[in-house]
């Protein structure tokens, strides 16, 4: 890639520094911790599922049973496999017997670590592998169809995954390469994941594991008919953020929205609770060969875009040095900034351009996703049609990787199918009819454009040598980002949040956190 | 089958309208807005954008439902009953059944300047990678250009003796093109010729009903080439030969 | 006054319409989506364009003229009859005929989690120009962020004594609002507080009109900013007291 | 103005030689021809007005009468002014006469050059100087508001005058600056120039003098409002050119369609007539500082964009030097050209740039007029409201100077008052968005826009060598440009050429062809 902008390389490598001791610094205090969400996921992939008679998780009747009558700091592994030792049942056994008469976990004595590795390890193979083998089911369609270097990525939002399915299956034909299925309003704030098929839905569909599944295999179909492997995408982020990214692991998901701040931002979600989570749910996308995506474009949709532009590449370097912790290759980074400048400042396309391509040369090799306008677009769809023009001609002269397609109705609802196919056709037009305009610009030295790009640099790095000097607990505490204040305990699911006894075992996580990574 | 538009639910009726009201831009405005898409049938209209244009004017986009639904079944269509064949198949048809040249004339008629549309059916390079007429075996092709009068060009199919008259329509504005479509028919009956020839239009607003109702044989549309009109064109001389 | 659609002559009822119909792209699938527009009143309309948009889905584009037209004179609405005055003269206000400080209590409420709306007409910054409602002298404005449940609003609007109630409400999907709208006044009446406040709703698709319906004192959609929500509170603060 | 493509400029120096070789040519055809068209512009540039009974124009009436009963080589001047002299009348009172008594010129004896010159002399003056206090009021009105840079021009078309003047305003006040009334289809075809208000018209209104003034009081009423001065435009070409060029003087029109091969090529006029025509009609913008705009963008709305984009550069050439020959300075030129390329040609959007670009350094010094996509604009109107972006993006980088906006229903009717509307709108926002990006980006050396600007330029340059070979009139007859070939003796109004007399009279010619040009 050619490099246009004449970055200071050093401030790139003083930013990296400096994000990486902020994020040293929370890792410290992650790698004490464990969550209710955390441990349900490892109940997930030891093979936990299902939902009681008033559609309770199991996950969650157990998570929640030794919370209540046990020692949560030793985490729940240890109480599930001593039952199923003194049991002598298989898990699913177990479960319908501990549904049926109603028992508690931490009945039963505690075995060793020793003993419960070896009771737990075929369910985790078994789970392991299949996530091994969806990574591989992933690759290999990407070996008969590979992807394009710029994707183009729509949304589906009917609350209704049968619909969904419909309105993924046009888009698709009609040329977007990744779907994502929007989750409905509020499902974030849930501390556990629903059940089953859903149907309704508001502004968005349930995350649920059938509902992935569905999902999937309608993508699965459409991608042989088209020869292109169309990509799933869902949200992570939330009170659930590592039970989602389990169960986008056994269900072949390609792409999770998965910010390690964002909860807390934008969901007053608590930041010692969303730090801890976004850890474990970054380990399992790792070992899944999951793309990730950060939520930076967030930022500029609540502030303004051209004087908090520093804020979002500040954040992108945090974001980048916590999935480096949890195991993410720079390929599976696929950092988030949006097109949200207003068209009537002028020149704001040269800063929109500037910061692309600065996103663009200082992460290569990141799948980065960029986000259309949302926040100045109204209810005028001709010039949200406009606008979208002109973020797909940054998106293209900048090689951005996952093109989030802007809708001329963002101002208006969630995206109707035809709304979609036009966004589409908007953003091939300008792929076709602007293929090398890329290659065949150049831009004027210390112009603008360069001048733009240098100065939120800087901005970004002394941001973040604040932040370092201050913690990220604090930064976060004094609105650094958004211009959203969030408490260190304030925010919802702190109670969900506990300190590891020295005793704690996880044997997923240990195998997370040292399993080779299988391609 | 029964169906209504689709936004993003199946029978959910939505539909997406713009229009612009000679009434300022203000809350009376906005309410006439509303009840104007109600009077179209569209239930809670949401009026999504309302802009001053200028000077009294208000331009407004409106999203709503509309709840009539439609049979598909019961919709009868006149269309071309014949296939297209590809080039060779049409000169294999001429060979093999009429055994003599096709003579066709063709025009923009009237005031009409357009030539795009009769140069991509005539014209020996076509359009969109279809060969034009021009290039056909056992055809003769007389373009005439554009702004033909309709008695220039009822003298031309006289002297060359045609056995299809092309008429290019594009301007439709006022409905000139169907002034200029009705008088052709009308100087080609007053010439005892109407039946000695196939009639076809063509343009961008022409369709084959339109045509019909008019008194021709066929029309043609956006996204029909040479070998649409010749394969029509032959299959009707040759029914016709067979009448006689 | 009478009017119609204005495309180009006055009233040529003209209109662009726009929709998706579960059909192929076919002379059938056209003949339905000109039917449709036929039963939304449009004389001859034209379908001018129509593409398939995937798996038995077809887009189509449709000009034509409607014949209804809209008496205007007829047209009431409700609408905020108080003027609207500036931060200075809001506050001058306050001074002469109140005499204390008027506590506002914002949230965006229920699910919803959009707060540019309520920061807007809140926070010291304001929005496009126009200063929140914490910058105002003799105001105290509590804005709780969004995703705030009923009771919770309802328990802070107690605890500091709130003259004003504002509720944002951005996300209207599948009415999910109005729900939550209602929720709030019955909670209100239910705790005897409907008549202590003021109570005030706002959001993209939110109009007086309907925030009047569902019991609100007044409702401010897009270009509403602090200073109309503070005249109309202010003045609507000194009536009550007067009627006292 | 910064030079970007590096063009070879002895094949730019070699076009003009080759392209002043071509029209010196013609213009010593030109010079020894007058037609009837050109002695009705003489006629009305005299005073000559009104219609008889029949609604004849007394212009053509007492043409014809000469070209009945006299010898028009001798030209219709020395006619009038020998009936003027013998009757004792003035021009009004005579022309009531004329009428009244069924008379013809022809019938009073001839009077020498002389003294026919000392009886016209004051008409001339006459309109001469309203035609100087014209250009002056313009001149006024643009110092007080100063013209942009790039002005953006919508055209009105509803067919009746009063409906214009309603939507003519509102664009104005949306941001338009300059507005064309187009013509009535058909109306150049006629030999005549209408008469009076009109208010029907098929895809246009009846451009006649009446309504010329109609609009431009109303625009000028809008320009005091706005601030802005707004410069209105008709079409000139046709069969009468001249006489519109003579009444758009006299109403103070801005700008006229006025191109030297038009009317040949797209409305089968004859060549002969075409070119004397031209010569008369240029002379008299000259004179009244009226911009000219011709119409090589025709040439791609009926050829291919990619294929014929020399013929364009080519043409525009000879339209510069026939505009010379006609002493029209550079800053009248508007010469044309269009943004045609279909949108599904990959790097079609570089080559537009390239052609934009290269008749901006070609022609620094030209109003450009720069047309919009129209032959692949199809009826859905949100991919034209995005072609019209592209379009407006390609103006905004290579500073064209008028701006003919594209209008979303281009594949459907006229414009409605909405589209032009919105059409402003796609405009300003890119104006304002992307304001510095020409002066920012360089292009690639010898990449595919330099190269292709090569191309092109080379390409034009084999064609105009060709051309100055065989003579226009012969090259017109191949077919040159937009593969449409006219017989030198075909096509509409040669009945109307003659050749001139040695005693060829016209005293208005000569002052156009001498006076000095007054602003
Ligand atoms: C190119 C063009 C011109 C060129 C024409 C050059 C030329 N040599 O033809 C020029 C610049 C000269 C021109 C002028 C005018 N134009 Co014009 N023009 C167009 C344009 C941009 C494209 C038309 C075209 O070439 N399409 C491509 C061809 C291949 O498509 P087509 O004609 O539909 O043909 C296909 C089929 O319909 C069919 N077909 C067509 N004819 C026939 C005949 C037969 C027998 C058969 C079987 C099939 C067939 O086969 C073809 C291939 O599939 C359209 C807008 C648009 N984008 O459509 C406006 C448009 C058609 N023009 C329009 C107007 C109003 C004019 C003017 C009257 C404007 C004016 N007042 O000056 C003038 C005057 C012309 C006149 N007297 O007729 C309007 C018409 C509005 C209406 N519905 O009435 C349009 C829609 C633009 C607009 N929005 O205002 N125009
Ligand atoms: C920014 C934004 C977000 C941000 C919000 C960040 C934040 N901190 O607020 C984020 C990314 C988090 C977000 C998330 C979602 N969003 Co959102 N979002 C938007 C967006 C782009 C802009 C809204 C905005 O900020 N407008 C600017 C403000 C200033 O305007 P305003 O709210 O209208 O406020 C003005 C007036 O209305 C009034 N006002 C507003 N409130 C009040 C209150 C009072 C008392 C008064 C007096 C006045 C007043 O004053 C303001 C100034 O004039 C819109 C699309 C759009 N362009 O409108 C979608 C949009 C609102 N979002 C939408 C959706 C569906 C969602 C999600 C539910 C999607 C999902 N499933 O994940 C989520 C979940 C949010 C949730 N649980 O509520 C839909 C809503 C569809 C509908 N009609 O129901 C929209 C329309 C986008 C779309 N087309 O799908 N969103
Ligand atoms: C990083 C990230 N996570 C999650 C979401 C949405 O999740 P939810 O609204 O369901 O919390 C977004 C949406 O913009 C996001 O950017
Ligand atoms: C140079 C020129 N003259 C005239 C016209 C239009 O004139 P008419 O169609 O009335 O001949 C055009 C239209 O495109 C043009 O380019």
């Amino acid at each position: 890639m050619m490099k246009k902008l004449n970055l200071n390389q050093i401030q790139i490598e003083n930013c990296r520094l400096y994000a990486q001791m902020i994020s040293s610094d929370i890792q410290n205090f992650i790698n004490q911790h464990s969550t209710v969400s955390i441990e349900r996921s490892v109940l997930r992939l030891l093979g936990v599922d299902g939902v009681d008679d008033f559609g309770i998780p199991v996950c969650n009747l157990m998570v929640d049973d030794v919370l209540k009558n046990g020692q949560i700091e030793l985490g729940v592994s240890i109480y599930l496999a001593s039952a199923l030792s003194e049991e002598k049942l298989s898990l699913n056994d177990f479960i319908s017997k501990y549904l049926e008469d109603n028992l508690s976990l931490t009945n039963y004595p505690l075995i060793s670590k020793n003993e419960a590795d070896t009771i737990l390890k075929p369910y985790i193979d078994n789970h392991f592998n299949l996530i091994i083998s969806n990574r591989q089911k992933r690759k290999s369609y990407l070996h008969d169809f590979p992807a394009k270097p710029t994707e183009l990525y729509v949304i589906v939002a009917t609350g209704n995954i049968y619909e969904d399915v419909i309105q993924a299956t046009a888009a698709a034909k009609a040329g977007a390469d990744i779907i994502a299925v929007i989750r409905t309003t509020g499902q974030s704030l849930l501390d556990y994941v629903p059940y089953g098929i859903t149907t309704e839905g508001f502004g968005g569909t349930y995350a649920t594991q059938a509902n992935f599944r569905i999902m999937r295999e309608a993508l699965d179909k459409v991608s042989l008919e088209e020869k292109r492997y169309i990509k799933l995408v869902n949200y992570a982020s939330g009170l659930c953020m590592p039970e989602i990214a389990a169960i986008g692991a056994l269900e072949r998901l390609d792409v999770l929205l998965n910010d390690s701040m964002y909860g807390i931002i934008f969901r007053d979600i608590n930041m010692q609770r969303t730090f801890i989570d976004q850890y474990f749910s970054r380990l399992i996308n790792a070992y899944a060969g999951i793309i990730i995506n950060t939520g930076e474009d967030n930022y500029l949709t609540t502030s303004d875009a051209v004087e908090q532009a520093h804020t979002v590449l500040a954040s992108q370097f945090i974001n980048e040095q916590f999935a480096i912790n949890a195991r993410l290759p720079k390929s599976l980074m696929g950092l988030g900034h949006a097109f949200e400048i207003d068209p009537s400042i002028e020149n704001g396309f040269l800063y929109e351009l500037a910061q692309a391509q600065m996103a663009r040369e200082i992460f290569p090799e990141a799948p980065l996703k960029y986000m259309p306008p949302t926040k100045h677009v109204n209810g005028n769809i001709f010039r949200a049609y406009q606008q979208n023009t002109l973020f797909n001609i940054v998106t293209t002269l900048t090689n951005q990787s996952i093109h989030l397609l802007g809708m001329m109705t963002e101002g208006i609802h969630t995206p109707f199918m035809q709304d979609r196919f036009l966004a589409i056709q908007n953003a091939k037009m300008i792929q076709t009819t602007m293929k090398s305009l890329g290659d065949e610009i150049e831009f004027k030295e210390d112009g603008i454009i360069q001048k733009r790009a240098d100065y939120v640099l800087s901005e970004a790095e002394k941001l973040l040598s604040s932040i370092k000097d201050q913690t990220l607990f604090s930064a976060l505490e004094s609105g650094v980002f958004a211009e959203i204040k969030r408490p260190r305990n304030g925010g919802k699911g702190l109670e969900g949040v506990f300190k590891r006894s020295t005793d704690y075992f996880n044997p997923v996580l240990s195998r997370l956190e040292n399993d080779k990574h299988v391609d | 089958m029964l169906i209504k538009p689709y936004g993003d639910t199946l029978n959910d009726g939505k539909v997406e309208l713009s229009f612009t009201l000679p009434i300022d831009n203000s809350v009376i405005g906005i309410e006439a807005a509303k009840l104007y898409a109600k009077k179209m049938g569209m239930i809670d209209p949401a009026i999504v954008h309302n802009e001053s244009i200028g000077n009294g004017f208000t331009f407004f986009v409106v999203y709503g439902s509309v709840p009539f639904t439609i049979e598909t079944n019961d919709i009868k269509v006149k269309t071309i009953e014949t296939p297209t064949f590809s080039k060779e198949e049409i000169e294999q048809l001429i060979e093999d059944n009429l055994k003599r040249t096709i003579v066709f004339v063709g025009a923009s008629t009237g005031t009409d300047a357009h030539t795009v549309g009769i140069d991509a059916i005539m014209n020996m390079k076509g359009y969109a990678g279809h060969y034009g007429l021009e290039r056909y075996k056992h055809v003769d092709a007389y373009n005439m250009g554009s702004q033909v009068s309709n008695e220039a060009f009822i003298k031309k199919a006289k002297e060359v003796n045609a056995d299809v008259l092309l008429v290019s329509q594009t301007v439709t504005q006022k409905e000139v093109h169907l002034k200029n479509m009705i008088e052709l028919v009308e100087l080609l009956e007053a010439e005892g010729m109407r039946e000695q020839v196939i009639l076809v239009a063509g343009g961008a607003r022409i369709t084959h009903e339109l045509a019909k109702e008019l008194g021709y044989d066929a029309g043609f549309g956006p996204g029909k080439f040479a070998e649409d009109v010749a394969s029509f064109a032959v299959q009707e001389l040759i029914r016709r030969e067979k009448n006689k």
